[in-house]
């Protein structure tokens, strides 16, 4: 894990609001694994004052990170004002990433929204991999938010689309395609596992399927941090009641956790 | 000019710093969470997360939220305990050549005493510093910083307790900082350090909660600055003690703001998070500005203040 | 619900304004200066600079500096005595419908009596607010917002002497703001305004003294605004008057946190500075974030804060 | 005095670390006389939080205003950064400003460093009238910082320079020139009056020179502000002792004032 000053060496909205960042980051790119996250100081100055967190969504080129993010408060605004050759200082890899699993078995990716950026960078991992097969289900709002893994990762990969207004593929939640899939296939010994990443809605519901289905299922938390270190504490979710500990630090305990870890009944809104 | 080393090194009381830079109690966990983005003993100490006697889990999320050119937080002391402190994290710690300072706190003061004990005759701890900003849980859950007396008391019951320096660690949340810092000097405080957070609180206009799960926080960072360095102020005039600056240290000339009224040490909180290795930085900074202005002693620097017109 | 036009209009115990959004003493002048950029009579209210009997010039420069999301001022209270204010100052005011409030101020508890006699039974005078947080001269320059029981002679003193509503600015520099402020409700205050600025200080590393000829100063602006929320809440709690919150209100989104968190109205102060419309701005965010909502009287979000899990 | 959201349609650095920038804004542009300032909201977060006050430099094409800024801090590097096609808010025109004093006799205009701002203003100013003639003097550390009138005003105005280290013109203080002049013209009938803006001390010199040669003397003084509307009463500078008040707002009363009414012993370093 290092801290450096990238070069940006790309930047643009991919869909209203949405933005792909590419970072020039070799020592980075080198060790990053899917799940993975940087903290990026936005602003120069005081303002905004910590760093933002945000999931590695893909490696590009050689040494450069993708982070793709939606500008939803003052950081993530600032970010979305810098020009390719700017420079912002980076911190990272960080946190657990996914583990594979059984490499015998399909891979289940579930991502909602902004959820999809870590699943893109885990399909383009399998990808490389070769051998590993996996679907990869993503959910949207609706169309016009419909973040697309080929247009992203320049890679074949073919999403099965869920709409919430049903401007796109399915009409309704990602998480009925996940069902659909499991039920398809009672016992569910083709599914490998699934990894999920999206609203805490969302990874509830695919927590309560796998569970039901018996498949093993990882999820990718979020929690409002500082330091990314493990340092100062403040980026804790509850863990289920049979855990050793009550809480586990997002940034270093995960952000990738066994969906049977997390206590969901206090999970909160985000 | 340029090619001389001047001298940082500084005391406080009975701590010999190599330099006066520190990393502040719980914004640097337990020093090796930075151990693989620079070499922490190159600081002038480090003062671990708050421990008390036995692990606390904290409270639950959200814990932190920034505020303007600051943060507040909410952990709730989280902590390991003194046992697995002493077997998990110490023996790392005691490998570096720094000053080690052990941050320690109680619910009541009773508590206080007992990690003191527990922690004595430990090697690898040069100094314990004592959190009074928690809540005092006899007294209706006030701050035991915010009465003379309770610090006092805490400060006795350490130093009986104890075979460590001890420093205090002032809270901001009172009418006249003086009360407290002369109230321990007088109980046999070695050294005090100042500030801790404010207490602060943010509302979440679209849900009309706090952000925070525990409502209230404490206010870090830049924006408290000016608040500390003026405590700082008003503490050195009248204490005979050493007193060690923090707040909103963000670079070395903040830092030499703290020196220069008087500080004779400083601590880095919230910076390590904007920037993980803010603490050698300021360091660096310091080191070019003595060389800078031809000062070859740091300590030449320290309580320069001009106030006469 | 976006052709609506929500009732903005909130009373602060006798007081009514036609909505809660008053510019803050000392930040606006006598309203005329920002006269030129748009109607004061907008606003819910506005209070004027602190006065006191007599003229004052203030203190020497340099008066004002900018520090992280904030700023110090330590203008000294200068101001041209009430006398002039009647004059020149106040026929401007009467003429704009809205609520003027008069800021006074004394460094003793007479003093004050004399600023508000000398301004009992003057049209164009809706309120009087005490600026409490002033160095009390007779008992050695401690504030007298320090010390709930001369913050509560004060009140009296104001009380017997006006025939207007009165309005206690309670100063932050406390250990327990609760304490001030129900001693000036049991003193009789008609409502309490907070907070004043916190006590800060920047020192000039350069020429090492404090940038401000008066050594210290006041800490306004976003920097101090989890401190301002903080304390209205907690005296929300206690209180029955009505409670005006102040420190840091940039937007309407900050102003809401104060409403939300309890308090009647609020006042905009340094912001004045930052964007001379800003209060203006943040009355038209009120209304935007009512229709938004579909709140139809801004009265139903005040005190609406959720504190349990 | 308005506040508006002015379009930058210009910006270079003139000279190492010192900039020009051009603002759209008729509305201040036509009504700015030569000695007013604008306060400038540096950036668009709250770091920097205040505006910065800045001298006009002059009118460019229609319904632009020139800032000469030097970068000394934050504010000033936050503007540097800044690129033509950028806005920031601006309020303004502000302050006094010069008077003409007795239009039948020469202006003596004496600049030090960054003051030559608000001279340069007034020069472009008395070329407008045609008939006005004026001398300009003006002072800096060396060559490397020499801010030429006829490259920023592209009027040719041929000032009389002075450098601190003599790498251009007079080696010395501007303040020899001035000097010389006055002595050049003994009971100075010649001269219609001296405006000057620069370093305290500058000033200061300024003030004894032109008391001793009795030609009356005017001086823009500097002093941090918040409001620059007169309503916070942070930019004061003290009054001479014969003056009935104890106190100036530098940005109403001025920024120019009768150099005789200022306290000079207590006009501190800036
Ligand atoms: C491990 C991790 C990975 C993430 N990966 C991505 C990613 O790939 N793409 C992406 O767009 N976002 C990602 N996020 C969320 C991202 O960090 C926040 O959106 C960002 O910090 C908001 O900053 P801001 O200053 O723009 O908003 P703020 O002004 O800080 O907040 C604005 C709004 O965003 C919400 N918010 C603030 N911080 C977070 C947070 N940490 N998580 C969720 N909501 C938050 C606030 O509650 C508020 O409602 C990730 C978060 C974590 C913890
Ligand atoms: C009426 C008026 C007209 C001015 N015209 C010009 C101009 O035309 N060109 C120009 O370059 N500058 C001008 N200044 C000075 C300019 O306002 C400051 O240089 C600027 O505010 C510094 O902001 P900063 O954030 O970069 O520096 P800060 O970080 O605010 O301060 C950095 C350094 O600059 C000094 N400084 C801060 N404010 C002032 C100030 N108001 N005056 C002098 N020094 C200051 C500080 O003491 C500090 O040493 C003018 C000032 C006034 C009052
Ligand atoms: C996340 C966090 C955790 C903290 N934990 C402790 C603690 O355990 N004990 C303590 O005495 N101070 C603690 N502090 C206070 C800091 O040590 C420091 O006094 C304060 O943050 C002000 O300094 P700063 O502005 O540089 O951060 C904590 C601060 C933060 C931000
Ligand atoms: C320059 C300046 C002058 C002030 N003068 C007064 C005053 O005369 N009387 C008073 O009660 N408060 C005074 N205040 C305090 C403000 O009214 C307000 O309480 C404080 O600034 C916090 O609000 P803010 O953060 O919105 O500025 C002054 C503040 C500033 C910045
Ligand atoms: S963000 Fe600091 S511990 Fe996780
Ligand atoms: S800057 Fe506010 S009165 Fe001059």
């Amino acid at each position: 894990m290092i801290e450096c000053e990238a070069e940006i060496s790309g930047h643009r909205e991919v869909v209203p609001g949405t933005f792909l960042m590419f970072l020039d980051a070799p020592s980075i790119a080198g060790s990053a694994r899917p799940g993975q996250f940087v903290m990026i100081r936005a602003g120069s100055g005081l303002d905004p004052l910590l760093r933002r967190p945000f999931s590695i969504c893909g490696l590009y080129g050689d040494g450069a990170i993708g982070v793709l993010y939606k500008v939803v408060g003052r950081g993530t605004a600032v970010l979305a004002e810098k020009r390719s050759g700017d420079r912002v200082h980076i911190l990272g890899p960080l946190g657990n990433g996914f583990s594979a699993g059984d490499a015998s078995l399909p891979l289940l990716l579930v991502g909602g929204g902004m959820g999809v950026a870590p699943l893109f960078f885990l399909a383009q991992a399998l990808c490389g991999l070769g051998d590993r097969t996996f679907r990869l289900f993503t959910g949207f709002n609706g169309k016009a938010q419909v973040l697309s893994a080929s247009d992203i990762l320049h890679l074949d990969v073919a999403a099965e689309v869920a709409t919430d207004d049903g401007t796109m593929g399915h009409a309704g939640p990602v998480t009925d395609l996940l069902q659909a899939a499991l039920e398809a296939d009672p016992g569910s010994k083709a599914a490998g596992g699934v990894c999920a990443c999206g609203p805490t809605a969302m990874l509830e519901r695919v927590a309560v399927l796998t569970a039901a289905a018996g498949v093993s299922c990882q999820v990718s938390l979020e929690a409002s941090m500082a330091c990314g270190l493990g340092a100062c504490l403040g980026c804790v979710v509850h863990a289920a009641p049979e855990e050793s500990v009550s809480f586990f630090r997002v940034c270093t305990e995960g952000p990738v956790f066994p969906a049977q870890a997390v206590d969901w009944t206090r999970a909160g809104p985000h | 000019m340029n090619d001389v080393h001047p001298d940082l090194s500084v005391n406080v009381g009975p701590l010999e710093l190599k330099n006066p830079v520190m990393a502040a109690s719980g914004t640097f966990g337990y020093g090796r969470e930075f151990g693989s983005l620079f070499d922490p003993a190159l600081l002038g100490g480090i003062i671990v997360k708050g421990l008390s006697l036995e692990p606390r889990a904290g409270n639950p999320p959200p814990r932190i939220v920034e505020t303007p050119c600051g943060m507040l937080n909410a952990i709730g002391l989280a902590n390991i305990g003194v046992d697995r402190f002493l077997e998990e994290k110490l023996p790392w710690l005691e490998g570096l050549d720094t000053v080690v300072v052990v941050n320690i706190y109680g619910h009541c003061i009773e508590e206080y005493g007992e990690v003191a004990r527990a922690l004595r005759g430990v090697d690898g701890i040069d100094a314990l510093e004592l959190n009074i900003s928690c809540p005092n849980v006899e007294q209706g859950g006030m701050a035991f910083g915010t009465d003379p007396d309770a610090s006092a008391r805490v400060t006795e019951k350490v130093l009986a307790a104890s075979d460590k320096p001890v420093i205090v660690k002032l809270s901001p949340n009172v009418t006249d900082i003086r009360k407290p810092a002369l109230a321990v000097e007088k109980a046999g405080a070695h050294a005090v350090s100042l500030i801790n957070t404010l207490t602060g609180m943010v509302v979440d206009v679209e849900t009309r909660r706090p952000v925070l799960a525990n409502v209230k926080g404490g206010l870090s960072g830049p924006a408290i600055r000016p608040v500390a360095v003026r405590m700082v102020h008003e503490v050195v005039e009248v204490l005979s003690i050493p007193v060690i600056g923090v707040g909103g240290i963000m670079s070395g000339k903040d830092a030499l703001e703290f020196l220069i009224t008087g500080a004779r040490a400083v601590q880095v909180g919230t910076a390590n998070f904007v920037d993980p290795r803010a603490s050698l930085t300021i360091f660096h900074d310091l080191v070019q500005f003595c060389r800078d202005k031809g000062i070859a002693r740091l300590e030449d620097l320290i309580g320069t203040l001009v106030t006469a017109p």
